[in-house]
C-alpha cells in the first residue's frame, strides 16, 4: 500500500502556501486572504486522517517518515506521531483556520504578510509536534520565534517592540541551553533520535543538568512561574491572531516538551526534582490567579489566566512520581498526565476563544481596558452570550472542556498529596473570581459609554468562529472519552517508561 | 425505563435549547409553550415513576447512559440512579418547576419594562427567561438522577451556572450583577470542598459510582489517613466534611449563606425555583444520598448538625427585621435549610428529605405569593408600604396564609409533620452537639412563627397600602399566577399528613437511605400513625412556641403596632446586629474580596513587576547595556592603548601557559 | 663562547623594547615604524641564532624573506603615513582618535 | 631536489590569479576612466577562473610540493573556491559603491586580487614561511585598500592603526615562529609535528613560541584582546573594503589555524586549546556585549565578527577533525553572511550617504520588502536562529566543543549568543517595526540585486540543507 507522507504534507503545505501568499503581495489582498483560508482549511482536512487513521491501541509512533538530513551528524528528517502529539497537531490546524478568519477585515496593513506568517507558523508548529529527531525538533522550535516576532512587532500595540523583543529573547534564552543538552545526548547516543534518547542511560548528575536545561526551555514556553513575565506583555501587544496562536498552541509546545523530553529522557532527575515543578505549578495556580484578579487589561487578565491554567498541565505531569510513591494512591498517575494533556487541548480552545472575544471588542472600540466597557450585552447580546460561555469554560464549568483537565488533575493530585489538591482546587474560586469579575464589568451592567452604545453585534464571520470554538469546547466537555482513549496507550507507555530508572 | 428517565431529564433541556436559541423566531408564546410543555411532560412522567414506586411495579434503576471517560482504570460515566429518593425529588423538582413556569407567564409578561429601551439584551428577555428556568430544571434533574459523583458534580455546578444567569437576569441592575457574581463565587467555595471530597472518594474507592462506593464504605469505615503531621483522620470524616462543604455552599449554610439573600435580586419566579425546589435542596439531597458514607462518621454528622442548627436559628433571627418581602422569605429559607441539615446531622435523613419536600411546596408557594403581591404593588417590595391586601387579592391572601401556616408548623399542615419529626429526632439523638441543636431548633420554631406572621399581618391585614396610586391599581393577579398558587397550596397543606407515615417512619427509602441502628433517631420516636403523631405534637413545646410566635406577631402588628418601634429602640444594638446581618457581608467583602485584591496587587507589583521583571529581566538587560557602554570606552581610539591591550594579552597568555 | 641563550635574551630584550616603544611613544608615527623594524630585527636575531646553533640554513633563508617583506611593509607604511598627513596635517599618534568606541 | 613541472599544477590557481592580476594591472594602465568597467569584468573573470581551476586541479590525493612548502588537499580545494566566490561577490557589490564615490579605479581590483592571492597562499601553505608570505601579501594589500579613499581622513587613520597593529602582530607571529623553529629545527608543519611526535623538543620553548603564534592568529581573526583594530578599521575603511576584510580573510585565517595548530602543533593540542578557550570566552563576551552599545552598523558588525570568532575558536580548539570541519563550515557561512550584510549596507548607501548608522535601516520593510527580508535572513543567521545556516554553524562548533568535554564552554557560548541576538533583532526591529526616515528609492543594478537575493536566500537554503556543505567540510579535513 502506498503510504502518503501525511505529516510532511501537513507541515509543508501551509509553509509553501504561506510563501505563495507572501509572493502574491498586498495588491490583491482579497485573493491572498482567500488563498490563505483555502490553504488552512486544506491543511486541516489533511490533518484529519491523522485522527481517523490513528491506531489508538498502540504506543508506537505512527505515520513515520524517516530520511537522512545531515548525515555528518546523524541528523534525520524523522517524523511521526503518537497519542500525545497527534491531538496537538489537530488542535494546531483547527485553530489556524480561525486565526486566518479572525484577521480577515481587521488586518489592513500588509494582509498578505500577516496571513503568510500564520500559515508558516502553522507548518512550523506542526513540525514541532511531529519531529522525532531532536535537532529537527529544535529547528522547528526556534524557527517558530521568527514569524511570531514579526507578528507581534508589525501588527502589535503601542508597546510592541518591547514586548516582542522580550518575547524573543526570553524564549531564545530558555531554549539555547536545551540545545547544549541535546548535543550532549547526541554525543552519548550517536544520533539525535528522540526515541533513542529515551533509552539512553544517564547518570543522575547528568540527568539533573539535562533536566534543568530542558526545564528552562519548556518552563519559559509554558510559561511557568517565575519565567512567565514575557507572556502578559506579548499577549497585550500582539494582534488578536497572535495572541490566539500564542495561547492556544505555542504554550502547549512547552507542555509537550515535558512529555516528550523531560520525563522520558530524565526520569530519575524528574523524580528527584518533581517537588520543584510541583511547587512552581502551584505557585502558578495560586499566585498568578491573584495577579490575574487585579488586571485592568482584558488581554493581560486572560494571559495571566493562561499561566494559571498551564500550571495544571505541569502539575499533572509531575505528580506522577508522588502518586507512584504513595502506597495509598490506587494508581492514578495516568490520570494526571492525561489530565494535563486534556487541559492543554482544552485551554487551546478556550484561550483562543477568549482572545478572539477580546479581539471582537478591540476591533470595535480599540481598547482592551476593562474600564472602557460595561453593559456590552445591551448592544451585543449574541456576543455577550458567547463571552459568558467562554468565561464559564475558562472558570472550569463542568460540561465545558475547561473542567475536564482540571478535574482530572485535581483527582490525580489528591492521590499525591491532599494539600497539593487543595491548592490546585483553589482555582475553582480564584479562576471564577477573575474571569467572572471581568465579565461582570465588561458584559453586564448598563451601557457604560457612547462607544459601547455604538457597538454592532458580531457578524457572520465572527459568529462562525465563536460557534465553532464553542462547539469544540462543549463536545470536549461533554464527551472527552475519545480524546483520552487516543492518548491512553501512549501515556501508559510513557508512565511505564519513566518508572524504570535510567541510571546505569 | 431508561427512555423514560432520559425523557424526564431531556425534555426540559430541549425546551431550554429551543427557547434559548430560537426564542426570537418562535416568539413569546412559543417559548413559554415549549418550555412549559417540556417541564410538564417531565412532571407527568415523574409522577408516573413515583406512582410506579408507590405501587411497587417499578424497581430501582441504576444504569449508565454513556461513558464520559475512562482514565487509569477510573471509569467516569453519565448515568441514572432512580430509586425512591430520586423519584420523590424528581416529582418535587418538576412539579414546582412546572408551577413556576406557568406562573412566569404572568409574572414576566411585561418584562420589557425592566430593560432600557434600546437594550438588545431585553429584546427577547421573556423567551430567555423561560430557557433559563427550563435549563435549571434540567440541571437539577441531572443532579438528583445521577448515579455517580461526576454527574452529581455536573449538576451541582450547572445549577450554580443557571443561578448565576438567573440572579443576574436583569443585567442592567448593578445589584443584580453583584449578587450573581457573589452567588457563584460563594458556591464555588463550597464546590472547592466538594471536588476535594470527590477526589478523596476517587482515590480511596477508586470509583465514582455510587453503588460501588457505598458497597465499599463499610470496609473502609475504619480507614485512617494523615493529612499533616502525625494526626490521623478517619477517611470517612474527611470525605464527609469535604463533601459537606459543598453542601454548605449550595444549601447556603453558615458561613456560606451570604449569597442567598442577595440572590433575591433575580425575578421572583427564580426565587421560588432556587430556594424551594432546586438549587438549595441539592446539599440536603446530597447528604441524604451519601448516608452510607455519613453513617460511618459521627464527626462529620456533628459538624453538619452544628452548622445546621446555627443556620436555622441565627438566620431566622435576621428574618425578623427584614422589610423586603422577598428577603423575609429568603431568610426563612435559610432557617428552614438549617432544619433540614439538623435532621441529617442526627441521621434522620428521611425527616430531612421529608422537610425538603414539604418545604419545597410551601416555600415555593410563599415566594410565588410574594411575587403576586409584588405584581400587585407594581414592584414595590417593602412590606411597610403594604397592608390590607387581602381584600384586593383574595386568592393570593388565602394561599399565602396556608403557606405561612405550613411554614410555622401549624398542626395538620405539612410543615408540622416534617418539623416535628426533625425536632423529635434531635431530642432522641445521642451524638455530640445534639443538645445545642435541640435548644436552637426549638427556639427557632418561635422565631419562625414570629417573622412569618409579622410579614403576613403587615402585608395582608391592617390599613391599605400607603401609596394611593398603588392602592387604586391593586387587584388580584391573573390566572396564570393564581393557578400555580392553588396548585402549590394543595400539597402544602396535605402532603404531610399523607406521606409522613411511609416516608419518615416507614420503609419508603429502604433502598436509598442507610442508617446504622445506633443512629436511628426516627425509629426511637416510636411512631404509631398520623393521629398519634398529631397528638404527640400537642404534647411537646414546639407547637406552643409556634402558636406563641403567631400570637406575639398578632399582638404586636395587629393590636399594638407601636410596640414594634419601641422594641426596636430598646434592643438597639441587637436590632442593629440583626439589621446588619451580623456584618458578615461587610467582613467578607473586606477580608476576602478586598484581601484577594490586595494580595493580587502585592503579588503583581512586588513579585511580577519589581522583582521578576524589574530586577531580573529588565535589570539584566539594563546592566548588560550599562556594561556595554562602559566597556566600549576601552576602545579609546588611541593606538598605544591598543598596543597595550595586545601586550597585556600576551602577558596573560604567557603567565598562564608558560609560567604557571 | 657566546651561548644561544645570550642571543635569545638579546632578541627578547630588543623585542620587548620595541613593544614598549610602541606604547610609550605617543607623539610621532614614524617612531612606531622604527619600533616595528626593531621588532623584526629582534626576530631575525632569533632566527639566525637558532639557524647557527641548529646548523640549519632555513632560518637564515627565513631572515631574507623577513627583510624583504619588511621593506615592502615600510613602503606601505610610509605611503599610508603620507596619505594620513595629507588628510590630517598631523602624524601625532595622540591625535589619531577619531575612530573610537 | 629537482624542479618538477608537475609541481606547478597544485599551485595553478595561485599562478593563474597572479598572472591575471599582473596582466590586469597592466591593461588597466591603458584604459580610460569610462572603460574601467573592463577591469572589473576581467577581474571577475579571473576570480571565476581561479575558483574553477581550484576545483579542476582539486580532488584526489593530498599533494605536497615544493619540499613541503605547499600543500593541496580537500581543504585547499574547498577554501580556495570559497574565497574566490566571496571575493567575487565583494567585487560585485563594491562596484556601484566605488562608482558613486569616484573610487572606481583598477587598483581596487588588483589590490583585491593580490589579497586573494595572499589568502590562497595561506590556505595552501605547508610551512611557516609560506604562511608568513601569504599573510603579508594579504595584509599589505588590505592596508592599502583601507586607505584607498585618499580623501578620507578616517580611512587613512584606520589604515595607519591597522598597519601598526598588524605589523606588531606579524612581529609576534614571527617571534613565535622563530621559537618553534628553534625548538624543533624545522619550519614545515610536517617537520614540526614529527619533532613533537618524537618528543625531541623543549616543551617550555614550544609553548612560549605557541603563545606568540596564537597571538598572530588571534590578531588575524580579531579575537579579544587582539581585536582592537577591527572596529576602527571596519568603521574607517570604505564599506566596500570593510566587506572584503570582514569576509574572506576569516576563511583564510581558519585554514592558517588548521595548518599551524592542527597539522603543525597538533601534538601540543592541550596547550593551545587552553589559550583558544580564553580567547574564545573573551571574544564572545566582549564582542556581544559591546556590540549592543553601537549605533554604527559597521562597528556593530565588527563587534559581531569578534563574537563570531569566539565561536570559530570553539570549533578549532576542539582539535578534532569534526572540530576543524565545523570551524571551516562556520567561517565559510559566516563570510557569506557578512558579505551579504555589507552588501545590504552598500545597497542602502548612495553618493554622499553611507547608510552606516543603524537608524538608516529604519522602515526598510516599507521601502523594499524583499531586501528587508534578505537582511532579516542574514541577521537571523548571524544570531543563529534556525532554519538559517547560522544556527547550524553554531550547532556544529558546539558539538565539537562538547565532544571534547568542554560543555561549560558551550554553555557560556550559547549564553552570550542570547545577548548577541539582541542587537541583530534590533536591526530587524528597525527594518520592520519602525517608520522609514528616508524614502529615497534604492538604486542598484540588476546584477547586485540578484546577487544579494541569492546571498540572502543562501542563508535559508544552506539552513534547510546544510548537509552538502558540511559533508564537503568533513571530507576536506579527512
Amino acid at each position: 500500500m502506498f503510504e502518503w507522507p501525511l505529516l510532511s504534507f501537513v507541515i509543508w503545505l501551509p509553509i509553501v502556501g504561506g510563501f505563495m501568499v507572501l509572493a502574491s503581495g498586498d495588491k490583491a489582498a482579497d485573493a491572498s486572504r482567500w488563498t490563505a483560508l483555502g490553504v488552512s482549511i486544506l491543511t486541516f482536512l489533511m490533518s484529519l486522517p491523522l485522527w481517523f487513521a490513528y491506531d489508538a491501541s498502540t504506543a508506537e509512533m505512527q505515520f513515520v517518515e524517516r530520511v537522512a538530513w545531515i548525515p555528518a551528524f546523524n541528523i534525520e528528517y524523522y517524523l511521526g506521531v503518537d497519542g500525545i502529539s497527534m491531538p496537538l497537531i489537530i488542535l494546531t490546524t483547527f485553530i489556524t483556520i480561525f486565526v486566518i478568519v479572525a484577521g480577515w477585515e481587521v488586518i489592513q496593513h500588509k494582509p498578505s504578510v500577516y496571513m503568510a506568517s500564520f500559515l508558516i507558523m502553522e507548518g512550523i508548529m506542526v513540525g514541532v509536534f511531529s519531529a522525532l529527531d531532536a535537532m529537527l525538533f529544535y529547528v522547528f522550535w526556534e524557527a517558530m520565534l521568527i514569524p511570531m516576532f514579526l507578528i507581534i512587532g508589525i501588527w502589535g500595540g503601542p508597546n510592541r517592540v518591547y514586548a516582542t523583543i522580550k518575547f524573543f529573547l526570553y524564549t531564545f534564552f530558555g531554549s539555547v541551553f536545551m540545545l547544549v543538552a541535546l548535543v550532549y545526548m547526541f554525543l552519548q547516543s550517536g544520533s539525535f533520535d528522540i526515541l533513542g534518547f529515551h533509552t539512553l542511560k544517564l547518570g543522575l548528575t547528568e540527568q539533573i543538568l539535562i533536566f534543568l536545561a530542558f526545564l528552562l526551555a519548556f518552563a519559559v514556553k509554558v510559561p511557568m512561574f517565575p519565567v512567565h513575565t514575557w507572556l502578559p506583555d506579548a499577549h497585550v501587544e500582539a494582534p488578536t491572531g497572535g495572541s490566539v496562536i500564542l495561547a492556544a498552541i505555542m504554550l502547549k509546545i512547552g507542555g509537550y516538551g515535558f512529555l516528550r523530553f523531560s520525563l522520558p529522557i530524565t526520569p530519575d532527575a524528574s523524580a528527584h526534582l518533581d517537588w520543584l515543578i510541583i511547587l512552581l505549578s502551584l505557585i502558578a495556580v495560586v499566585y498568578i490567579g491573584f495577579v490575574a484578579l487585579i488586571q485592568q487589561d482584558m488581554k493581560k487578565l486572560i494571559a495571566y489566566s493562561s499561566i494559571a491554567h498551564m500550571g495544571f498541565v505541569t502539575l499533572g505531569f509531575f505528580i506522577v512520581f508522588l502518586i507512584a510513591n504513595n502506597p495509598d494512591a490506587n494508581g492514578g498517575a495516568a490520570l494526571g498526565v492525561q489530565g494535563g494533556m486534556v487541559q492543554m487541548i482544552s485551554h487551546g480552545f478556550i484561550s483562543a476563544a477568549m482572545f478572539l472575544c477580546v479581539g471582537v471588542l478591540y476591533d470595535r472600540v480599540h481598547s482592551r481596558e476593562i474600564s472602557a466597557y460595561g453593559g456590552v450585552i445591551n448592544t451585543m447580546p449574541v456576543f455577550g452570550a458567547f463571552m459568558v460561555f467562554f468565561a464559564m469554560a475558562n472558570a472550569g464549568l463542568p460540561g465545558t472542556s475547561g473542567f475536564v483537565g482540571e478535574f482530572m488533575v485535581i483527582l490525580a493530585s489528591f492521590r499525591a498529596d491532599f494539600w497539593y489538591a487543595l491548592l490546585a482546587a483553589t482555582t475553582l474560586i480564584i479562576g471564577a473570581a477573575y474571569t467572572l469579575w471581568m465579565v461582570k464589568r465588561v458584559v453586564f451592567g448598563q451601557v457604560a459609554n457612547d462607544n459601547v452604545a455604538a457597538l454592532q453585534d458580531i457578524n457572520n464571520r465572527e459568529l462562525f468562529i465563536l460557534t465553532s470554538l464553542a462547539l469544540a469546547v462543549l463536545i470536549l466537555g461533554l464527551w472527552p472519552a475519545p480524546l483520552v482513549e487516543v492518548m491512553d496507550a501512549s501515556v501508559h507507555n510513557l508512565l511505564q517508561h519513566i518508572a524504570i530508572t535510567k541510571i546505569p | 425505563m431508561k427512555t423514560i428517565y432520559l425523557l424526564i431529564a431531556l425534555m426540559p433541556l430541549a425546551g431550554a435549547i429551543i427557547a434559548g436559541f430560537f426564542g426570537g423566531r418562535i416568539g413569546r408564546a412559543g417559548a413559554h409553550w415549549v418550555t412549559s410543555a417540556g417541564v410538564g411532560i417531565s412532571a407527568a412522567l415523574s409522577l408516573y415513576v413515583l406512582a410506579g414506586f408507590v405501587g411497587g411495579n417499578i424497581e430501582p434503576f441504576n444504569g449508565s447512559v454513556y461513558t464520559w471517560m475512562v482514565s487509569d482504570g477510573l471509569t467516569m460515566e453519565i448515568g441514572f440512579l432512580v430509586d425512591e429518593l430520586t423519584a420523590m425529588m424528581m416529582v418535587v423538582v418538576t412539579f414546582v418547576s412546572f408551577c413556576v413556569h406557568i406562573y412566569t407567564i404572568g409574572y414576566m409578561a411585561d418584562d420589557a419594562h425592566n430593560w432600557p429601551k434600546e437594550s438588545l439584551a431585553g429584546k427577547n428577555s421573556y423567551q430567555r427567561f423561560f430557557s433559563y428556568i427550563s435549563l435549571f430544571t434540567f440541571s437539577m434533574l441531572m443532579l438528583v438522577m445521577a448515579n455517580n459523583f461526576l454527574q452529581l458534580f455536573f449538576g451541582w455546578e450547572a445549577v450554580g451556572l443557571v443561578s448565576y444567569l438567573l440572579i443576574g437576569f436583569w443585567s442592567v441592575r448593578p445589584t443584580a450583577i453583584f449578587a450573581n457574581l457573589k452567588a457563584f463565587l460563594v458556591n464555588r467555595v463550597g464546590d472547592f470542598g466538594f471536588i476535594l471530597g470527590i477526589a478523596a472518594v476517587a482515590m480511596y474507592f477508586n470509583s465514582l459510582d455510587y453503588a460501588e462506593v457505598f458497597a465499599q464504605a463499610p470496609g473502609l469505615a475504619d480507614k485512617q489517613i494523615t493529612l499533616w503531621g502525625d494526626h490521623s483522620w478517619s477517611l470517612m470524616t474527611v470525605i464527609g466534611i469535604l463533601l459537606f462543604i459543598g453542601a454548605m455552599g449550595k444549601s447556603a449554610q453558615v458561613p456560606l449563606h451570604v449569597w442567598l439573600p442577595d440572590s433575591m435580586e433575580g425575578p421572583t419566579p427564580i426565587s421560588a425555583l432556587i430556594h424551594a425546589a432546586t438549587m438549595v435542596t441539592a446539599g440536603v439531597f446530597m447528604v441524604a444520598r451519601m448516608s452510607p458514607i455519613y453513617e460511618f462518621t459521627e464527626t462529620a454528622l456533628t459538624f453538619i448538625l452544628v452548622i445546621g442548627a446555627t443556620t436555622a436559628f441565627f438566620t431566622g433571627l435576621i428574618g425578623l427585621v427584614q422589610n423586603d418581602i422577598k428577603r423575609v422569605v429568603a431568610y426563612s429559607t435559610l432557617s428552614q435549610l438549617g432544619y433540614m441539615m439538623v435532621a441529617l446531622g442526627v441521621s434522620a435523613y428521611a425527616a430531612g428529605v421529608f422537610h425538603l419536600m414539604t418545604h419545597a411546596f410551601f416555600k415555593a408557594l410563599l415566594f410565588l405569593a410574594a411575587g403576586s403581591v409584588i405584581i400587585g404593588m407594581h414592584h414595590d417590595q417593602d412590606i411597610r408600604n403594604m397592608g390590607g391586601i387581602k381584600k384586593y387579592m383574595p386568592i393570593t391572601w388565602i394561599t399565602a396564609l396556608l403557606g405561612s401556616l405550613a411554614l410555622i408548623g401549624f398542626p395538620g399542615f405539612s410543615g408540622f409533620f416534617s418539623k416535628d419529626a426533625i425536632i423529635s429526632a434531635v431530642s432522641h439523638s445521642q451524638i455530640a452537639g445534639s443538645g445545642y441543636a435541640y435548644v436552637l431548633v426549638v427556639l427557632g420554631v418561635f422565631v419562625t412563627a414570629l417573622y412569618s406572621f409579622r410579614m403576613y399581618f403587615l402585608v395582608f391585614h391592617g390599613e391599605g397600602p400607603r401609596d394611593e396610586h398603588a392602592k387604586a391599581h391593586l387587584h388580584e393577579s391573573p390566572k396564570v399566577v393564581t393557578i400555580p398558587l392553588i396548585l402549590l397550596a394543595i400539597p402544602s397543606v396535605f402532603v404531610g399528613m399523607f406521606t409522613v407515615g411511609p416516608m419518615v417512619f416507614g420503609d419508603w427509602f429502604k433502598n436509598a437511605i442507610f442508617v446504622l441502628p445506633e443512629h436511628d433517631t426516627l425509629g426511637a420516636i416510636g411512631y404509631q400513625g398520623v393521629g398519634w403523631f398529631l397528638g404527640h405534637g400537642f404534647m411537646t413545646a414546639p407547637l406552643y412556641l409556634a402558636l406563641g410566635g403567631l400570637g406575639v406577631a398578632y399582638y404586636i402588628y395587629m393590636k399594638k403596632p407601636e410596640i414594634a418601634d419601641k422594641a426596636k429602640d430598646m434592643a438597639g444594638p441587637i436590632y442593629t446586629l440583626l439589621d446588619k446581618k451580623y456584618w458578615v457581608d461587610e467582613i467578607y467583602q473586606a477580608v476576602f474580596a478586598g484581601g484577594s485584591r490586595g494580595l493580587g496587587k502585592v503579588f503583581w507589583f512586588v513579585g511580577d513587576r519589581v522583582l521578576i521583571d524589574g530586577l531580573v529581566v529588565n535589570g539584566a538587560a539594563k546592566s548588560i547595556g550599562w556594561f556595554a557602554t562602559v566597556v566600549r570606552h576601552l576602545q579609546s581610539g588611541l593606538l598605544y592603548h591598543y598596543a597595550i591591550a595586545m601586550s597585556l594579552g600576551l602577558l596573560l597568555l604567557l603567565t598562564w601557559f608558560v609560567i604557571l | 663562547m657566546i651561548a644561544l641563550s645570550d642571543y635569545l635574551i638579546l632578541a627578547a630584550i630588543l623585542f620587548s623594547l620595541s613593544i614598549v616603544g610602541i606604547f610609550i611613544n605617543r607623539k610621532n608615527v614614524i617612531i612606531l615604524l622604527m619600533c616595528i623594524e626593531l621588532m623584526l630585527l629582534a626576530v631575525n636575531i632569533n632566527f639566525i641564532a637558532f639557524s647557527h646553533f641548529l646548523g640549519d640554513a632555513v632560518g637564515q633563508v627565513f631572515v631574507f624573506f623577513i627583510l624583504t617583506v619588511a621593506a615592502a611593509e615600510a613602503a606601505i607604511g610610509l605611503a599610508i603615513l603620507v596619505v594620513l598627513f595629507r588628510n590630517r596635517r598631523t602624524i601625532n599618534v595622540e591625535e589619531l582618535d577619531s575612530l573610537a568606541g | 631536489m629537482t624542479f618538477d613541472p608537475m609541481h606547478l599544477i597544485p599551485v595553478a590557481p595561485e599562478l593563474f590569479l597572479l598572472t591575471a592580476a599582473c596582466a590586469i594591472l597592466v591593461i588597466d594602465l591603458f584604459l580610460k576612466d569610462e572603460q574601467r568597467e573592463a577591469t572589473y569584468i576581467l577581474a571577475q573573470i579571473a576570480l571565476i577562473g581561479t575558483a574553477s581551476l581550484a576545483l579542476l586541479v582539486g580532488g584526489g590525493e593530498r599533494q605536497v610540493v615544493f619540499s613541503g612548502s605547499v600543500i593541496r588537499d580537500g581543504m585547499t580545494d574547498l577554501l580556495k573556491a570559497s574565497i574566490c566566490v566571496i571575493a567575487f561577490g565583494a567585487f560585485l557589490y563594491a562596484k556601484e559603491y566605488l562608482k558613486d564615490r569616484n573610487l572606481f579605479k583598477g587598483e581596487f581590483y588588483t589590490l583585491g586580487m593580490f589579497a586573494v592571492i595572499g589568502m590562497l597562499i595561506m590556505v595552501s601553505a605547508g610551512d611557516f614561511l609560506t604562511v608568513y608570505l601569504g599573510l603579508e601579501l594579504l595584509s599589505l594589500s588590505l592596508y592599502a585598500l583601507v586607505a584607498f579613499d585618499r580623501e578620507s581622513g578616517r580611512g587613512s587613520e584606520a589604515a595607519m592603526k591597522y598597519f601598526v597593529l598588524g605589523a606588531i602582530a606579524s612581529g609576534m607571529l614571527l617571534y613565535g615562529i622563530s621559537m618553534i623553529y628553534g625548538a624543533t629545527g624545522s619550519i614545515s608543519f610536517a617537520g614540526i609535528a614529527e619533532a613533537i611526535a618524537n618528543d625531541a623538543v623543549n616543551n617550555t620553548i614550544m609553548v612560549f613560541g605557541t603563545v606568540f603564534v596564537v597571538i598572530g592568529l588571534a590578531f588575524k581573526f580579531g579575537a579579544v584582546p587582539f581585536h582592537m583594530w577591527a572596529p576602527d578599521v571596519y568603521d574607517g575603511a570604505p564599506t566596500a573594503v570593510t566587506m572584503i576584510i570582514a569576509s574572506a580573510p576569516k576563511i583564510a585565517a581558519v585554514a592558517m589555524a588548521i595548518r599551524i595548530l592542527g597539522e603543525g602543533l597538533g601534538g601540543i593540542n592541550a596547550d593551545w586549546q587552553g589559550m583558544l578557550v580564553i580567547l574564545a570566552v573573551l571574544s564572545m563576551a566582549l564582542g556581544n556585549v559591546v556590540a549592543i552599545a553601537q549605533s554604527n552598523i559597521k562597528r556593530m558588525l565588527a563587534y559581531s565578527t569578534i563574537s563570531h570568532v569566539g565561536f570559530i575558536f570553539l570549533g578549532l580548539l576542539a582539535g578534532s577533525q569534526s572540530g576543524y570541519a565545523s570551524a571551516m563550515f562556520y567561517a565559510i557561512t559566516y563570510a557569506l553572511t557578512a558579505l551579504g550584510a555589507f552588501g545590504i549596507i552598500i545597497l542602502l548607501s548612495r553618493k554622499g550617504f553611507e547608510a552606516d548608522r543603524l537608524d538608516d535601516f529604519r522602515g526598510l520593510n516599507q521601502r523594499s520588502p524583499w531586501f528587508a527580508a534578505m537582511m532579516l535572513l542574514l541577521m537571523f543567521s548571524m544570531a543563529g536562529v534556525p532554519p538559517t545556516v547560522g544556527f547550524f554553524a553554531k550547532l556544529f562548533v558546539l558539538e565539537a566543543a562538547i565532544r571534547v568535554d568542554l560543555t561549560w564552554l558551550a554553555i557560556v557560548a550559547v549564553f552570550f549568543s542570547v545577548i548577541g541576538a539582541f542587537y541583530y533583532l534590533r536591526i530587524v526591529k528597525l527594518m520592520y517595526f519602525d517608520k522609514p526616515a528616508d524614502s529615497a528609492p534604492l538604486q542598484a543594478g540588476m546584477d547586485t540585486q540578484i546577487a544579494l537575493s541569492v546571498n540572502g536566500l543562501a542563508m535559508l537554503a544552506l539552513g534547510i540543507y546544510p548537509a552538502g556543505l558540511m559533508a564537503w567540510c568533513v571530507a576536506a579535513v579527512a
